[in-house]
């Protein structure tokens, strides 16, 4: 216990945890578990916007869309490398991923249907995804905390060219502004879920709220989401799909109604639209990359081996 | 010595397609490596890829002179008029595949691009310039990955072994040699292909010596790209890549 | 009671999107079949489709009367124009998901058709009585190899059980219900979907008996292609389904 | 020697030869390899008009060309069984074809570019199927014989439906009559291929010819086609890629120019653009398809099993 309240007064000092230094199990597993997931998010995430690439409509928007799927990668390859300073590999985690048993955000398991989509996301989910990293990137694990300081310097350049395809798309072609409104109605409600459970019915919340890996609760969050992402969608001429959508002069927030809570337990639990497909995918870029991988160990042993033995020789 | 606006902008527009749709392929692996880094690394080369093809594609259009595009030239032409050489719409096949074709290439461009550098032509000289570096960078990252997987285990030498033989058709194509490529080594613009046949032999031999492979025999090299005749998957391709830009024709994106 | 012609056309565009883009699927096979007896039947199923789609096409162009044709109406709307339901959008997978999704469609249809041949709409009536006849063959030679798969080797046995959990989450939304459905029940033009689920069950289950499968369940249906919210695949197929008619616009074929 | 003489007596009057009937081993030999190669010539003849079922321009067409792709199944499935008869079984043949032992009409490693290549295949390639198909309804062997009467009634239906796409064509925009144009040329000289060698490099021809499995030479046939095929180009308003052809007034034919031998044999050999890819398709096929075949033997012999015991049970 003196440890632990020893730990907790270096977090209310905002002193950063290192890899090194003394924590908590709790502590150790709740980070592993979100970083993880967060990792995972970032590669699973690849799939929905990859679905575009060879269909974005000019070779600009092809040349942005593919540098931002990169940069995904980017994080991806960040945020595991933060997990495995907390003694956790990536071949663990792919393995947990693709058994299923680690979580990633179900975000990613509605499909793509069309170019607006891709402005969509990039807008909206990047959006929530912002509004989440913005605080982590004081989260009290350091590793954690700088990999998120790069994540969201680029996440709010993807939410910028996001946005900036809606407005494209909003002031085009009558088609291409039903487009635009097609997607907001389809990626609406999906982006709110990404702020997780109301607090009163979040598993891990109060915990890292102490231990200062949140900083803000799911319902805060999506309050402060709501409240930025609607003037751009008006700015836009889009309409939000939600009637109980209005300002509220008094909280100084916007009200809005409720979220189909059903869709979203369903969704976490393995029943989105492109739950299995995201996992196939995932599944089968790992089997068909095996040998590959394998390869490249046996070459570099190899290697490694010969590269002894000339030393060897030369001595 | 001047080159004829024809020959000129075929030429562009044959250097643009191979990039595109090279491009393209590469694209389609996007979030399916078989490993992060690679999933890091290819979409890296696809962007080299595309940005060198945009800029020749504003450049083919701008010596054209007839209002047309850079997405106009990527998208909106027929496939006969395609004039990307067989190799790089090759299906992807399996990583040894992707990255022996990819290496081929890089190893084929990298002295194109370095002597086009001191092109007569300053336009073309400034892309060759930025270019060099990037498939300089290529012709590494892909050599290494021949050579790893050459020398890997016993699957992946099959594999590398079969991709040899799978492209080998596709070669000599790079190299091949009409008026429109003459007209425009003759006018200093671009070196020859043909002269380029030693400079990618030695890459490709240093190369493949690490990786114990042979270098690519065939008895029937296949040709016709570059007039636009192509095989049975460019269509799928392309009805892939135009998709949009045809469904909704004069839309701005 | 009369049905809107809205809610008519929408009617007939979904059932014929179902047959369109399943006799597509179904002729991807084409050529590729597992053994030359397959390579006829798998044609001649997608031509009975097809077949229909061009019945309900030209119906639903004329309901319409907006002066759009059958291939205006095949080709040229946009995804999420296209109303058919998931299941036949799914890819083909091995033969065991090829056959089990023909099976399902068929065993669904079979009974729709009988039903509707008895339709206060003299047209559908007659599109109805000449299908009936196909549609049995369908559910006849598909389920005989449902059966073959299913109580065949090992291996055939454990692809079949995994095409069942595959298509499992598509088979609702066949009997899926809504304002259209209903209103046209309502107007004897057609039966309600929900009430051909004991035909389609038994059906199954009758095959499914000879062939040691289990019934397909579910705790998570899909749903959104009547609403044209369709999977990622679809956008694949119509690529290549429209290009040359959005390549050549107003060109007669 | 009396064998082979009552032999070549019953062919001169014309009799039919059937299975059960003696022959000699070098008529059989013959046979089997010319059957043989008809039979996988259809088969793989389904890939190149195979490849333009998903993209057909209507539904009319598309449902056209199901029903041909489908159609040269069905010849496959004659003609291997008009080899059969001979002794042979259609597993064998199908693997001399894989192995590359057996051949198949060099026209097929062309490959379909363009929705007129459609047109030009049914013109063209099935028109000079025709030429070498007619006289083969009279073939001395009666089940090949048949066969072919079969066979050619609908090969001249597809040859009207290629022949009216082309019209179509012809009579469309301009870029359709280009399309028209270029698919012509890129079929023609394949097309004049098909009929074989030059009747003076021609292997099998004389003994062919006496055993009345052959009644015309490569360049007879060849002839006729030319001889047919150029007024209905010229009604197309489509141009031949042949500066040498023209109406020789004297010989009452047209003089054509001299086919490219050495592009003749390397395709024979197995240099065309499709030679890997079409035997590849197949192999795919086959091999993929291994699992279901041994399924349905496995089944049948279950089921007979089972209707055996039934039947014992009964007794």
């Amino acid at each position: 216990q003196a440890f632990l309240d020893a730990f907790q007064k270096r977090i209310d000092a905002e002193e950063k945890i290192e890899p090194n230094d003394p924590m908590p199990e709790g502590y150790r597993r709740t980070l592993v578990r979100q970083i993880g997931q967060h990792a995972h998010s970032e590669i699973v995430g690849m799939l929905p916007e990859g679905n575009w690439i060879t269909r974005a409509p000019s070779l600009r928007r092809k040349a942005a869309l593919l540098a931002k799927v990169q940069d995904e990668g980017g994080h991806g390859l960040y945020l595991y490398s933060a997990a495995e300073t907390l003694g956790v590999s990536r071949e663990e985690m792919t393995e947990e991923l693709l058994a299923g048993k680690a979580k990633y955000s179900s975000i990613f398991n509605y499909p793509t249907l069309t170019w607006a989509d891709i402005g969509a996301i990039g807008w909206l989910v990047d959006g929530a995804a912002i509004m989440n990293q913005i605080p982590l990137c004081r989260c009290s694990y350091g590793p954690y905390a700088r990999a998120m300081i790069r994540v969201c310097k680029e996440e709010s350049f993807h939410q910028r060219q996001g946005y900036e395809i809606m407005m494209t798309l909003a002031n085009g072609t009558p088609e291409q502004k039903e487009m635009a409104q097609d997607a907001l109605n389809r990626w609406w409600w999906p982006s709110l879920m990404m702020f997780g459970p109301h607090d009163s019915d979040s598993q891990h919340g109060d915990q890292s709220m102490r231990w200062k890996i949140k900083r803000f609760t799911n319902d805060e969050l999506r309050q402060q989401f709501v409240d930025s992402t609607v003037p751009q969608g008006e700015f836009l001429g889009l309409t939000f799909p939600d009637p109980n959508l209005k300002w509220n002069e008094e909280r100084g927030h916007y009200d809005f109604g409720e979220i189909d809570w059903d869709e979203f337990w369903r969704v976490v639990k393995g029943g989105g639209p492109m739950n299995k497909e995201r996992l196939a995918a995932r599944q089968k870029a790992w089997d068909e990359g095996a040998w590959v991988r394998e390869a490249a160990l046996a070459h570099a042993e190899k290697r490694k081996a010969r590269a002894e033995a000339a030393r060897m020789a030369a001595e | 010595m001047e080159v004829s606006r024809d020959h000129f902008v075929t030429f562009l527009l044959r250097l643009a397609d191979d990039h595109l749709i090279l491009g393209h392929r590469l694209s389609e692996w996007c979030g399916h490596a078989p490993m992060l880094e690679e999933d890091l690394a290819m979409p890296n080369i696809a962007l080299d890829l595309i940005g060198q093809a945009r800029a020749l594609y504003q450049y083919a259009a701008e010596v054209e002179g007839k209002g047309r595009s850079e997405d106009d030239l990527a998208y909106l032409r027929r496939e006969r008029e395609y004039l990307n050489c067989l190799m790089v719409e090759r299906p992807n096949g399996d990583f040894a595949h992707t990255m022996l074709r990819q290496f081929y290439f890089a190893a084929f461009m990298h002295p194109f691009w370095e002597k086009a550098s001191a092109s007569t032509d300053e336009t073309l000289a400034g892309i060759a310039a930025k270019a060099v570096k990037e498939v300089s960078y290529h012709v590494r990252h892909c050599g290494e990955w021949v050579i790893r997987l050459g020398d890997g285990t016993e699957e992946s030498a099959a594999r590398m072994k079969a991709a040899v033989e799978a492209l080998a058709p596709y070669v000599d194509e790079l190299f091949e040699t009409d008026a429109v490529s003459e007209a425009v080594s003759k006018a200093g613009i671009a070196p020859a292909p043909a002269s380029l046949r030693s400079s990618f032999d030695s890459t490709v031999q240093r190369v493949f010596a690490e990786a114990f492979l042979d270098m690519p025999e065939t008895a029937w090299p296949q040709t016709g790209g570059r007039q636009g005749r192509h095989g049975e998957a460019m269509g799928y391709l392309l009805a892939e890549l135009q998709h949009i830009q045809r469904t909704y024709p004069g839309a701005v994106w």
